[in-house]
């Protein structure tokens, strides 16, 4: 028997991140059914708390953690060190001990089919983005949408709002409609309400995407496709890997191949022709045969970054804290 | 008819009293709202206020972990109560916090990675002039134009908020983060590490600084001038004028104290537990310090009791969500529902019951 | 008509709608605090209206019926706090702030079933032969019916402050408790009736978030509207057409900003996210340093009626 | 012939602690004017309280034009016919006029209407006001002459009059006394309290007199002399102040030029005010309440700073000194409100103390308190000064009004100051210890010490005054040698030329 805790960042019913990580909780439990008790902790902060948090898991006798935020880094590696039988998984970070692994998933995949569809679809030419914080994961899905946007439609504009929060459905909406009014006919988002969704969907002619989950309510018009976290694989081989004692300290990071990354269905208001490219682009994707981020691309500042054929090493990935090559405005320091 | 009589002195007996009423019936009516959701109300309400002290698998860990949540709140909350004994309203204590801890990080950072003894008490100074300089804002304004602090720290806090998304990934970003936000964890850098006294105690610098904090403020409070004046403004404001108290002093004096302890907070905070300036270092203590100051009736020792109690039932609702699945929600309304019960209980310190009408 | 890409039409079309929630909420409180009492618990009333009004309007599919319980809800919430101040003399500040915790606790613990659920919306309202008018027809007069209530509260509490009865009782309360009671006014009952018209303002407040705004729930949904309301009370120094005045010039900032972000002007984005709060305390400053704020006398005072 | 209005039977009200009022019985007839009268504390304003639907009684019973009489709110008395104007005024600084005597009525008319109404019944009564005014700008006639109007609208049987005329100048006084004689004669009852004997004798025709809640005596005013009344109300006989003669000394206080803008939102301010004073002398100021009283205090305390060079104390430039600089020096004050302003109702009188008296008595050691001094000088002003209290730990506000006022009379008498600035030292306070009030400040004054009384109480300022002038809109009247003045002149001195309304009704 083996107890698997997990550490939110947000509360169960965010409709996003920490949403997507519940479904991974439930998956498990439905997947191992008696072999396996799982706990968890919603709304825990970054920082002390946190580390509180893991400490008490571990106490109650968890033999695997999952610590679903960036934030939670340190505090990982500080409870690992006390706690040297116990597992722990920490999502998106770089450190890692004997006892912690880090996973994350490579969205910037998703936003590649993304941005190939933003680029067919749209009329005014103009795409808008709603961020949440300038960090690298964020600003690795900028770059990657506007990279394959622009493929699609070498006359794309992207237009970028930063709205500095994860999850604020009012002030996201407002950011949804202040793109529309600037002619944004495609709203792409890395906030994770559906607010921007319902701003679309009353504007009329404008098309989204669901963000972390999949927003299917809002299909087919706005939301033509999202991308999906799925942890659940993940969770459930790891669970596993504990329960055969055959678990290992791993760097994870997968993408659509693995199903870490999904992309939901592609809605009818997509033309047949669209989606089959874009199908196209996630199969090649998921089969490895083709990088995201693949040369020539350079950054913004005209200055060469990837050449004719060369892809991007993971490290540049994980830190990426520029733009590439046309897209306007400057990162927020 | 039922009504309330006031008391000619205010009753000690009930002082006392009332708030261990008000906990008793907090847990009366928490124990409802458990069962509604399922759990057992007993088990519940020991997980909340008995596990975290006497549990033998948990109490080892968990009693010094309250002090490392008490001492925050204490140290702010005793700093908001001077204010609010002079009828001082700051409630953006939260934005005075963070500012705190972004000076006293970017003391040590600045520095990095020099090591010295003059770090730690160089950050100590910076962390108080963050917050204190914060608390300025609001204190000139009142002074200088009458704009209602009460406003004005809380749309601070909001400002502060901002700086702290900043500089989290601007100029305080760790270098060697890989591009990620955040500060270099001071937790790895000796001379700036707010390191237990003790170990295994919890007693972190914050916390001591919180406990003489407390002692210092009674005294003043109770034995010194200034003190004095600090309840006669709140008392009677025209009172104080007529004492020679200077207004303008006392606001300045009031912001500042709080500011400062706040300061002092955010900086042992992000030099010790916490480690790092992240995007999302403040969680909330500003604003819970507002309710630790109120249950603890603006009183340095109930400031002390209520902050540890405060505390428990943070720890014990974590412990409780672990144990029992109950949602984190569940906890806050507790909380809420303390708070309420306290202040419902307090007027039998100030009235009396009295059966029977007039008629 | 551009101003640096931004089309003020549209501009003011989207304020009025970002504007609503705080403006619901900042009249409902401006009634409570003219009656000399504050009630900080704001927040907490207007996000239980938020989810209150989800549940019956994706229950009963009806919005219109969402809005009606969620002011029931906020005023039932708001006796509580009534309860407290007026019998028990409770301090208002930590009162205030109570109800705010328990709003927000008790709201997600009722949403939990409710997550992730898209709500019924409710249609704009083109007023007829209005919202024709070029210009001013797409602006002001194509909103959804609780655009137009909301205006018409703030009328009907300005006109009812200035012009009835009701409204001169209400305003000697908060201007001098002692003196009404002597008169032989019912302070308590009347601040008891005042503060469930503001928790009933504050729920349909929420209500507009999670109908109209969002339509969605989760919790905390709210994110600190509820503060900006009172924020908004005081910049209107408590008259009630000012605090249209505030709430749209607040509701104005928040939405300029993210469309000069939009529009790629080239101004830091902190410095933009920060300038709904920065102009809030200018403006503050401005209306503060003419003197007389016209705070009504007996705010937050305590009043135990000897008999 | 006599026909009883109002006859009120075994009436009792208990506070915790006291008995305000224990088994009064009286009658008011139709027609008359009757007093009630009682030392402070006695529990007048209790019983007409009673009377007015505010206080519901314990025990006892009332009857109305014979019927039974159960007031159970202001509302229902209004209806039945009484109205009342308090002794604190029930009026709202922030609203106008019309709005707050529509707020004194039940079924107000609209808002023009009233206003053609309150017209009328002020040409009728010789009480001018213009409905418009926000009432925080008015002074205090005027703001009795709402509270007046706002009754009379209503047409009352019984108007009960709460210490009336504390506030008024001789000429409001009379108008006030021909308003009341002329509703006499139209039928209407008045209940009428006051601490001011002579003015009872020359209005009343009947006086009900308590002690501590009970009645005691009643008599006809105008045949019983103003000591035996004032000694049927303490229940023993007192002395009256004795005026001793003086040596005058050096000049201790110069006033030169003051001006000052008042710092309150419906205040006075101060225009070009001089004047001396001598060690040994007590000046007295009179004037109509709002005339500049506070502000002139304040401007002496220190609470208001003005140019250096415009107050001297014993040849040094005060002006720009704070309150405690200022008492170190040997300037004290205290000022007209007991409550809140001169003393902290929610602190114990031993906190009270340290208020004014912490630097002058050396009660601070490097800005600490020193508890046990401060007990020991509280304890001695309580003796001295006669105060009643279980303890000095003892709230202030508890106090009655009497025993605060000789409490905060004390603190500053005892600390021996060489000025002491006092503004209405005996204002609401029964003749008792109005009487010893007095003679302390007497006493003050033949040890050298200058004092300037300012005060409403012109009989007062003519007892114990060795010169006399008058503040009117913020201006200070030419100095008199009190002996010389007549009472008409000083009446002019304060209110002559004060408030064009009060000529147009002359
Ligand atoms: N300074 C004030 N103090 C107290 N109450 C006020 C003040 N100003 C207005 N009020 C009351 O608030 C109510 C409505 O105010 P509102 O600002 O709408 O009135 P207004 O006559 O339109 O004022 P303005 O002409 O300044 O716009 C009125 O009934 C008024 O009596
Ligand atoms: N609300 C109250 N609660 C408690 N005690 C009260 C209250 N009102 C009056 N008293 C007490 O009852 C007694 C009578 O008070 P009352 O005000 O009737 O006296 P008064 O004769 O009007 O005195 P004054 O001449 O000072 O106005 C006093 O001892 C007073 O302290
Ligand atoms: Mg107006
Ligand atoms: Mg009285």
């Amino acid at each position: 028997d083996v107890k698997v805790g997990f550490v939110y960042v947000g509360p169960v019913g965010d409709g996003g991140w920490t949403y997507e990580h519940e479904q991974g909780r439930l998956a498990v439990e439905k997947h191992f059914g008696d072999r396996v008790e799982t706990i968890f902790q919603e709304s825990v902060p970054e920082g002390a708390d946190s580390e509180r948090v893991m400490t008490q898991m571990a106490l109650q006798g968890a033999d695997l953690i999952f610590t679903t935020s960036f934030g939670y880094m340190d505090p990982t590696i500080n409870v690992a060190k006390k706690f040297p039988k116990v597992k722990f998984e920490h999502a998106t970070g770089y450190k890692r001990a004997d006892n912690v692994s880090t996973y994350s998933a490579r969205f910037y995949e998703g936003r590649a089919v993304q941005g190939h569809i933003a680029g067919k679809m749209t009329k005014t030419n103009k795409i808008g983005y709603i961020g949440s914080f300038p960090i690298p994961e964020v600003i690795r899905g900028i770059n990657s949408a506007y990279v394959h946007a622009k493929k699609a439609n070498p006359n794309v504009e992207f237009n970028i709002v930063w709205a500095y929060t994860w999850f604020d459905p009012a002030k996201e909406a407002d950011a949804a409609k202040a793109l529309i009014e600037q002619g944004a006919d495609v709203i792409l988002q890395h906030t994770d309400s559906t607010a921007p969704q319902a701003a679309a969907q009353e504007a009329g002619n404008v098309i989204t995407f669901g963000q972390a989950s999949d927003m299917a309510d809002y299909g087919p018009m706005p939301r033509v496709s999202s991308i999906i976290d799925n942890w659940a694989p993940y969770y459930i081989a790891r669970t596993q890997a504990v329960l055969d004692g055959t678990w290992t300290s791993t760097d994870t990071w997968d993408g659509i191949g693995p199903g870490m990354v999904g992309i939901g269905e592609i809605s009818s208001a997509v033309p047949a022709d669209v989606k089959a490219e874009a199908e196209a682009l996630r199969d090649a994707l998921a089969s490895g045969e083709y990088h995201a981020f693949t040369g020539p691309i350079n950054k913004q500042d005209g200055s060469a970054w990837l050449a004719e054929g060369e892809t991007a090493d993971d490290g540049t990935l994980a830190g990426m804290s520029f733009y590439v090559e046309g897209l306007t405005g400057s990162i927020p320091q | 008819m039922i009504r309330f009589e006031k008391r000619l002195k205010p009753s000690r007996a009930t002082t006392i009293l009332t708030p261990f009423v008000a906990v008793l019936l907090t847990m009366i009516a928490g124990g409802i709202m458990f069962a509604a959701l399922g759990k057992d109300p007993v088990e519940a309400i020991r997980i909340i206020f008995w596990d975290p002290l006497f549990d033998s698998n948990f109490a080892d860990y968990s009693r010094p972990q309250l002090l490392v949540k008490a001492g925050p709140l204490i140290l702010i909350a005793i700093g908001l109560s001077v204010g609010f004994r002079a009828g001082i309203w700051n409630i953006g204590a939260e934005g005075q916090y963070i500012m705190g801890a972004i000076f006293g990080a970017a003391a040590a950072l600045a520095v990095y990675p020099a090591e010295s003894a003059l770090i730690f008490p160089a950050m100590v100074v910076a962390g108080a002039l963050g917050g204190w300089l914060w608390a300025m804002i609001p204190a000139i304004l009142r002074v200088k134009f009458r704009t209602n602090e009460i406003l004005v720290s809380l749309m601070l806090v909001y400002v502060a908020e901002s700086i702290l998304a900043s500089v989290a990934q601007g100029v305080l970003k760790n270098p060697d983060g890989y591009g990620f936000p955040g500060s270099r964890n001071l937790q790895q850098y000796p001379s700036a590490f707010n390191e237990e006294v003790f170990a295994n105690s919890g007693m972190h610098w914050g916390v001591i600084t919180a406990f003489i904090a407390v002692i210092f403020t009674y005294i003043m409070m109770t034995r010194h001038i200034r003190g004095f004046e600090v309840r006669l403004m709140g008392e009677a404001p025209k009172a104080a004028q007529f004492a020679g108290v200077s207004t303008t002093r006392l606001v300045v004096f009031c912001l500042g104290f709080a500011g400062a302890m706040a300061g002092l907070a955010g900086m042992f905070e992000v030099s010790g537990p916490a480690g790092q300036i992240t995007i999302d270092f403040n969680t909330g203590y500003g604003f819970t310090a507002i309710i630790v100051a109120f249950l603890g009736r603006l009183n340095p020792i109930g400031i002390l009791l209520a902050g540890l109690l405060m505390a428990l039932t943070y720890i014990g609702g974590e412990l409780a969500q672990l144990m029992l699945g109950l949602p984190g929600a569940s906890i806050q309304l507790f909380q809420g529902m303390l708070l309420l019960f306290l202040l419902a209980t307090d007027i039998f310190t100030n009235y009396r019951l009295r059966f029977g009408g007039a008629h | 008509m551009n101003l640096l890409g931004i089309d003020p039409v549209l501009l003011i079309a989207s304020l009025m709608v970002s504007a609503t929630p705080i403006l619901l909420a900042a009249i409902g409180e401006t009634v409570v605090e003219k009656s000399g009492v504050l009630n900080l618990g704001v927040e907490g009333m207007m996000i239980v209206g938020a989810v209150v009004g989800f549940i019956t309007a994706v229950n009963t599919e009806n919005p219109l019926l969402g809005f009606v319980t969620a002011a029931i809800a906020g005023a039932l919430l708001s006796t509580i706090f009534a309860t407290l101040v007026l019998y028990f003399k409770s301090n208002q500040v930590a009162t205030g702030l109570g109800l705010t915790l328990v709003g927000l606790g008790v709201s997600a613990l009722l949403g939990k079933p409710y997550e992730g659920i898209k709500s019924p919306t409710i249609k704009a309202f083109e007023i007829p032969l209005l919202s024709d008018i070029p210009v001013l027809g797409p602006m002001l007069f194509s909103h959804d019916l609780m655009v137009y209530i909301s205006i018409l509260i703030v009328a009907l509490v300005w006109y009812t402050l200035k012009y009835t009865r009701v409204g001169l009782v209400l305003r000697a309360v908060g201007e001098n408790h002692d003196a009404a009671h002597a008169l032989g006014y019912k302070v308590i009952r009347i601040r008891f009736m005042a503060i469930m018209f503001g928790g009933g303002c504050a729920g349909l407040g929420g209500a507009y978030i999670s109908l109209a705004r969002v339509p969605q729930w989760t919790e905390g949904m709210t994110t600190g509207a509820g503060w900006i309301a009172l924020a908004i009370v005081v910049f209107a120094s408590w008259r009630p057409l000012r605090t249209l005045v505030g709430a749209y010039l607040f509701g104005g900032i928040t939405v300029l900003q993210l469309n000069l972000q939009a529009a790629g002007v080239a101004i830091p984005v902190e410095y933009l996210s920060m300038s709904p709060f920065l102009i809030t305390i200018a403006v503050l400053v401005i209306i503060s340093a003419r003197g007389n704020q016209g705070a009504p006398a007996s705010l937050g005072r305590l009043f135990h009626a000897s008999s | 012939m006599l026909e009883a209005l109002l006859e009120i039977t075994g009436l009792t009200k208990a506070y915790p602690g006291v008995v305000a009022n224990n088994d009064v019985s009286f009658t008011i007839n139709k027609g008359e004017v009757h007093a009630l009268l009682g030392e402070n504390g006695a529990g007048k304003s209790t019983l007409v309280k009673m009377i007015y639907g505010l206080v519901n009684p314990d025990a006892g019973s009332m009857k109305l034009n014979g019927a039974s009489f159960v007031p159970e709110s202001p509302n229902r008395a209004r209806a039945s016919g009484v109205a009342m104007v308090f002794q604190h005024f029930s009026l709202f600084d922030a609203l106008s006029v019309a709005e707050n005597i529509a707020l004194g009525m039940d079924n107000a008319p609209p808002p023009k209407a009233l206003a053609k109404s309150i017209e009328m019944v002020s040409q009728a009564y010789g009480l001018p006001l213009e409905p418009k005014r926000i009432v925080g700008t008015l002074s205090a006639g005027e703001r009795q002459r709402v509270e007046i109007i706002r009754c009379l609208l209503q047409n009352p049987k019984l108007l009960i009059m709460d210490e009336p005329t504390s506030v008024l100048t001789p000429q409001e006084v009379e108008i006030l006394f021909q308003t009341l004689r002329q509703l006499k004669a139209e039928g209407t009852s008045i209940l009428y309290i006051s601490h001011k004997l002579e003015e009872i004798r020359a209005l009343c025709d009947t006086a009900t007199i308590l002690r501590h809640g009970e009645k005691v005596a009643t008599c006809i005013p105008a045949s019983t002399t103003a000591r035996d009344m004032a000694e049927m109300m303490v229940g023993a006989s007192f002395l009256n102040p004795i005026k001793a003669q003086r040596e005058i000394g050096e000049v201790l206080l110069q006033v030169d030029n003051l001006s000052s803008q008042s710092a309150e939102a419906f205040g006075t301010s101060l225009r070009a005010i001089s004047f001396e004073l001598k060690a040994g002398e007590i000046l007295g100021i009179g004037g109509v309440a709002g005339n500049g009283q506070d502000e002139l205090l304040a401007a002496l305390s220190g609470e208001m700073r003005t140019g250096s060079e415009t107050v001297r104390l014993k040849n040094r430039a005060i002006g720009t000194l704070g309150p405690n600089r200022r008492r170190e020096l040997g300037l004290l004050s205290a000022p007209e409100e007991r409550l809140g302003h001169a003393a902290a109702p929610g602190m114990s009188l031993k906190e009270n103390s340290v208020v004014t008296a912490a630097r002058r008595m050396g009660l601070l050691k490097s800005g600490f308190i020193n508890w046990n001094a401060t007990d020991q000088f509280t304890q001695q002003v309580i003796a001295d000064f006669d105060v009643r209290t279980p303890s000095t730990h003892t709230p202030a506000g508890s106090l009655s009004g009497g025993n605060l006022q000789k409490f905060v009379v004390g603190r500053e008498v005892s600390q021996q100051p060489e000025v002491l600035v006092i503004n209405q030292p005996t204002w609401g306070v029964d003749a008792a210890a109005a009487a010893s009030i007095r003679q302390k400040l007497l006493d003050l004054a033949d040890n050298g010490a200058g004092v300037i009384v300012i005060s409403q109480d012109l009989d007062e300022l003519l007892e114990i005054s060795d010169y006399f002038c008058a503040l009117n809109e913020g201006e200070l009247s030419a100095t008199y040698l009190t002996a010389d003045l007549e009472l008409d002149q000083v009446g002019l001195m304060m209110g002559g030329s004060h408030g064009a309304g009060q000529e147009a009704a002359q």
